[in-house]
């Protein structure tokens, strides 16, 4: 098989009256960073749902690891190591820390201890919070416990919507150097950034969205030197 | 004033147990669902019919009690709500106001208008000063207690009953994590119905049995749980508690034809105040 | 019928569930009996008076309850319907209560017989449902409406088109409640006795039945569907002259079943009513967002 | 609802009745048949009683006809549920009269029911007949066209409250179902104890509710000698375990149809010393022992169907006076009825059928019913009803003392 993980061909998706991204092909390789850019309502976060199973698809096929996943609920798609975090409730506020890491390898709890040992490695100011209720967090705390339950799933492919949103800048740094720690790990990524400088500097991929439709595609730092893209989605001027 | 505390917890002991499976169906279910009135009368009358009609000892009346509470919420779920699911919750809400309608009037066509009573006889309370209770009565207490700390530890400590909380959190990201909610809607209900004919045993022992006895009971459950928080066990306990007082005060103050109204007028000025509730999380704004 | 179309306008077009409807029904009635009858007002006036009063009550109960989410509002609703019964059983000095008001005045009466009042009533009655259905498409099909319906559909939405969705909800809710008041009244001089047993929660459970079998926010579908549970509420009762194995206490107990089933049944496979709002999608639809 | 109530009459009315006509040969002849209405409280807060009241009539319509009707007509009977709720009841009554053709309603209950469809029999020209006891009846009753087969509330009230201090209780405490029933009955028996024996103004619960420990604590406060709470038997089973459970001892005094066999069979033996008393049947009448049998229940000595019997005194009186008239036109039957049940001199019957033989032998009759001897005062209420008061002993009633109330 190819090294693809993911391969996305042609497809279409939306809620109710018409559709929201259309002819989307798109494909992930093993191991690497994609950064989805666009503007507001591109159907940045609607691509990525869709991947997910959480929003249904209309038409065309998602291949997961070159397994047809197209069509199945999201229960079943992260049953082949896809771990979705959504942009907003991405953590289940009355269930403590650990319940919630709990949840993330609920599909193989009998891995749940060796996991959970990766993960409180990789974010140990978790250590301390172990039963604390996640509601009671702060905002960066909170975004450690969405990212540490998704990789409890030990997933190929990790879609993450806007992972820094509302974080202060120094947490974006860290949020970016642990998304890179990740992918040294052999876990492909694909993301919905609003920083989308910060992003495509940690990217192999980057991507450009418009109007439902993918308008560029390319290695990320040809999008960073690109001119249009620049202006258009950066907000820098060269 | 002692006698009315002591009144206040009987009765919170007897709406406890089913506010907590209320808010526990409302969290996996997401709608509020007002059949819990027919729930419950299937409950006291299947234990009736075991312990009356077939001579049954009571407490096997109980335990049928308990079956037949699980698999009328199971398959009431199974054949209307779960196909529903996509409805609108107040669509819902309109369904199992029907479906009260349809479980008692069922109840009744069955076993006749008549009041009845379990085969247990009434007893004289035991006095201490100034406050009489029952033997039975502090039974009906000791049972709710044991409810709820059993429903806590079932939510705490397996790994099925943290999944249920999790589904009632959030259930989208749980769909994502790989929980299936069909798994989890089956083992809500078949417990919550166990709850519910469980307390439809203590309502009947309590109160007398006829098929509007569930329809009685509905408002000031519904009353409970929201003042505890949907979804929280122990709030579920607190706001039986604080209605069973409520209404047992409210008569010192109130003609004592009003106390249906403290029910309503709790939930109410709750719900503008603070509709999380005492125990709840509030809910994220987006 | 009023009543279901003032319950339209509040629940299909602005998607606000009130389940109070047999209070303000309540208040209409008792306001339209009491100033016909003890204060000795005209009783067309009193009529006009007591929807204006539902009015003025629904203006308060929405301004405090707008905020709440549907299903609680529901119950909030419920509630209302609940304290107005008992205010209206325990109240004795005003409302004479559970031995009923009696209402010795008619409206419209110019010394008929009693058959041709009944046609004359029916008239009066038929005439306002007529206006009242006038307003209701108008305000349905008016820039206002779709703001209304556009509330219905996404809060956000709305808010985003900048209109002031509290002042349009509310000002619904009040519409809707001086129907419910007018229709009480009307009905309060139709029966001449009025107890609050008449005013159980049970009626919003009837009405809702007429609006949801007919189609939600759709004023036409909401006259089918008051005819089609009208016919089985008392269509049911005609199955007693037919079926003799069960005695009638029986066929009381199936009667109701048989509501509940039905109303079930439409719910489950005809989620928007018979006669679907025409160029709308289905706001039943939960967007999994 | 309020246009329902009069567009439903005449549009849906006449839709089903024209889809009645084609499906039912029974209606083709309806001309013919002499059309009468039941309304009983098949659901609702009479819904112990309805079953066997809707139940009497049917019998004893069966027998007339069987026995050739009358006038040479067959009565078509309809049934109808009132749900003890006056609401349903009118809609029900409209019905009744419009598509059915009734010429009369029997079997009212609840006084709200019977006080409701009151004005709609008054403008078509309806008999009423009511097992019901407001005082308001024979008020409102304009037309003279109810007549009512129960004493009214106080006077039974009264009756009780006497019989009361007769047995030599100082100190009451009253309280009752928020009804107007009910709720009249105890104004009666505030009357006859007077206020020097009341520790506390008398009040009101409400039915449906989850607990009533508030309010029998309340009563309870002060130790009373006696408590008197007229109540309906599900509220009343609830209260009274809540009273046995808070340990009192005194008297407990309430209405019979509140300590009915079914909450006998619920409290079990806790039932024994309860007071109550009500109005019975003649029970060594000839025409009671008929009902019984007709019924196919045992003489048990206990008070059964206080309702039933007073239904099936409702449709035979009925039948008597419409053969007596010779038409079924209101104004005639009324007086009729008078003179089928009232006055000394005439021969007594127990049972329509006797009844129909001698009025076509030309006998004067006066029937004497199962519920009562049915002799009605110009307000076409009873003259009066043996009251008798009992004590529940071992799970049975047993006669303490029996009041005539003239």
């Amino acid at each position: 098989m190819s090294n693809a993980i993911l391969r996305a061909e042609g497809v279409y998706s939306g809620y109710g009256r018409g559709d929201i991204i259309s002819d989307v092909n798109i494909s992930v390789d093993r191991a690497s960073i994609t950064t989805i850019i666009g503007p507001n309502g591109a159907g940045k976060s609607t691509f990525i749902k869709t991947v997910a199973g959480v929003v249904r698809r209309r038409a065309g096929r998602i291949l997961i690891d070159g397994y047809d996943v197209s069509g199945m609920s999201p229960s079943d798609v992260s049953r082949h190591a896809v771990a979705y975090v959504p942009q907003e409730r991405n953590i289940f506020r009355s269930l403590t820390v650990m319940e919630n890491l709990e949840m993330g390898a609920w599909i193989e709890p009998r891995k749940f201890d060796s996991r959970v040992a990766r993960v409180l490695d990789l974010f140990p100011a978790l250590n301390a919070l172990k039963v604390v209720r996640a509601g009671n967090l702060s905002g960066g705390q909170r975004q450690m416990v969405a990212f540490g339950m998704a990789l409890m799933v030990e997933p190929k492919l990790l879609l993450l919507d806007e992972p820094s949103a509302g974080l202060s800048p120094v947490m974006v740094e860290q949020m970016f150097a642990v998304i890179q720690q990740v992918r040294e790990s052999g876990i492909a990524i694909m993301m919905v950034e609003q920083n989308a400088i910060q992003a495509l500097r940690v990217s192999d991929v980057g991507a450009v969205m418009s109007a439902g439709r993918v308008a560029m595609i390319g290695s990320a730092s040809e999008l960073l030197g690109d001119r249009e893209v620049a202006e258009l989605y950066l907000g820098t001027r060269t | 004033m002692a006698q009315v505390i002591v009144n206040g917890i009987v009765s919170a002991a007897l709406i406890a147990p089913p506010a907590v499976a209320f808010s526990m169906l409302f969290g996996i279910l997401r709608f509020p669902n007002f059949a819990i009135g027919g729930y419950i009368t299937v409950g006291v009358f299947a234990a009736y019919a075991m312990n009356v009609p077939l001579a049954l000892p009571f407490w096997v009346a109980a335990l049928g009690a308990t079956l037949a509470g699980a698999v009328i919420v199971w398959i009431s779920d199974q054949i209307i709500f779960r196909p529903m699911r996509t409805s609108a919750p107040v669509t819902l809400l309109v369904v199992s106001i029907a479906l009260t309608f349809v479980l008692e009037h069922s109840v009744r066509l069955i076993f006749g208008p008549d009041v009845k009573g379990f085969n247990l006889p009434l007893e004289r309370p035991i006095t201490l000063g100034q406050i009489h209770i029952t033997r039975s009565q502090i039974h009906l207490i000791g049972t709710a207690l044991f409810i709820i700390v059993f429903t806590h530890l079932l939510l705490t400590r397996t790994r099925t009953g943290r999944a249920m909380r999790a589904m009632a959190d959030n259930p989208e990201l749980a769909e994502v994590r790989g929980i299936r909610s069909t798994l989890i809607r089956v083992v809500a209900t078949l417990y919550c119905g166990a709850l519910l004919g469980l307390s439809g045993v203590s309502a009947g022992f309590d109160l007398a049995i006829e098929p509007l006895l569930g329809w009685s009971l509905t408002i000031p459950i519904i009353a409970a749980a929201i003042l505890g928080g949907i979804g929280s066990v122990y709030g579920a306990m607190l706001g039986a508690v604080l209605v069973g007082l409520a209404e047992e005060f409210s008569t010192l103050i109130l003609p004592s034809s009003y106390k249906i109204a403290v029910g309503f007028g709790i939930i109410a000025m709750l719900l503008l105040l603070r509709p999380q509730g005492l125990l709840g999380q509030p809910e994220i704004k987006k | 019928m009023i009543l279901a179309q003032g319950l339209n306008l509040q629940w299909g077009i602005t998607g606000m569930v009130n389940f109070g409807v047999a209070g303000f029904y309540a208040i209409g009635a008792y306001t339209g009996g009491i100033l016909s009858t003890r204060v000795g007002l005209p009783p067309e006036l009193a009529i006009v008076l007591a929807a204006a009063g539902a009015g003025v009550v629904g203006l308060i109960v929405s301004l405090l309850t707008m905020r709440l989410r549907e299903d609680y509002f529901a119950i909030v609703t419920l509630g209302f319907g609940e304290i107005v019964r008992l205010l209206a059983l325990n109240e004795d000095w005003l409302t004479e209560g559970p031995r009923g008001l009696k209402i010795s005045v008619r409206p419209f009466d110019f010394g008929l017989t009693n058959a041709s009042y009944a046609l004359v009533y029916l008239g009066a009655v038929a005439f306002t449902i007529l206006i009242i259905y006038v307003i209701c498409e108008r305000i349905r099909s008016s820039p206002y409406g779709r703001v209304l319906r556009a509330i219905r559909e996404d809060d956000v939405v709305a808010s985003v088109l900048g209109k002031n969705i509290v002042r349009f909800r509310v000002q619904v809710f009040a519409i809707g409640s001086i129907f419910m008041g007018l229709a009480g009244a009307l009905f309060a001089h139709y029966v001449q006795n009025i107890s609050p047993d008449t005013f159980m929660p049970m009626i919003a459970i009837f009405i809702w039945m007429s609006v949801i079998v007919g189609g939600y926010g759709n004023n036409r579908g909401l006259l089918l569907g008051a005819g089609i549970v009208m016919v089985i509420l008392e269509g049911s009762r005609f199955l007693g002259d037919f079926v003799s194995f069960v005695n009638s206490q029986q066929l009381a107990s199936i009667r109701i079943i048989l509501i509940g089933c039905i109303l079930m049944v439409v719910l489950r496979f005809k989620p928007r009513g018979l006669i679907p709002e025409p160029k709308f999608s289905s706001p039943f639809e939960r967007t999994p967002d | 609802m309020d246009f329902s109530t009069s567009r439903r009459r005449i549009l849906t009315g006449s839709a089903i009745a024209a889809l009645g006509s084609t499906l039912s040969p029974r209606l083709l002849y309806a001309n013919d048949a002499i059309s009468i209405g039941s309304l009983t409280p098949n659901t609702g807060g009479g819904a112990p009683y309805g079953g066997n009241m809707a139940a009497a009539i049917r019998r004893t319509v069966d027998q007339i006809n069987a026995s050739g009707g009358v006038l040479n007509r067959q009565i078509k009977l309809t049934q109808e549920d009132g749900e003890t709720n006056p609401e349903t009841a009118t809609r029900a009554a409209d019905k009744l009269i419009n598509v059915n053709q009734v010429i009369a309603i029997l079997g009212t209950w609840a006084s709200s029911v019977t006080l409701g469809i009151m004005p709609k029999c008054q403008s078509a020209n309806i008999i009423q007949m009511c097992t019901s006891s407001s005082d308001d009846i024979p008020i409102r009753d304009t037309k003279g066209l109810c007549f009512n087969f129960q004493i009214l509330n106080p006077v039974w009230g009264r009756a009780l409250g006497k019989m009361a201090i007769d047995r030599g209780f100082k100190q009451f405490k009253l309280m009752a179902l928020n009804n107007d029933f009910t709720r009249s009955i105890l104004t009666g028996f505030e009357e006859a104890i007077g206020p020097g024996r009341l520790l506390e103004k008398p009040f009101y619960y409400n039915a449906n509710q989850a607990s009533y420990k508030a309010e029998v604590s309340r009563l309870l406060e002060g130790n009373p000698d006696a408590v008197f709470i007229p109540a309906y038997v599900t509220d009343f089973t609830s209260v009274y375990k809540d009273i046995y459970r808070a340990g009192y001892k005194g008297q407990v005094i309430t209405v019979t149809f509140a300590a009915s066999e079914p909450f006998k069979k619920a409290v079990g033996a806790a039932a024994d010393g309860i007071l109550h008393g009500f109005p019975i049947p003649p029970l060594d009448s000839p025409a009671y022992k008929q009902y019984l049998q007709e019924a196919g229940l045992q003489d048990n000595g206990q008070i059964q169907h206080p309702y039933g019997t007073a239904c099936r005194d409702q449709i035979s009186v009925l039948a008597l006076a419409i053969e007596k008239a010779g038409t079924t036109e209101a104004e005639a039957v009324k007086r009729a009825i008078y003179d089928v049940s009232t006055g000394p001199g005439k021969k007594v019957v127990y049972n329509v059928l006797d009844g129909l033989k001698a009025l076509r032998a030309g006998e004067k009759i006066n029937y004497s019913g199962a519920g009562s001897a049915v002799e009605f005062d110009q307000n076409r209420q009873l003259i009066g009803r043996d009251i008798q008061l009992y004590q529940i002993r071992n799970g049975r009633d047993e006669i303490i003392a029996t009041l005539k109330v003239r």
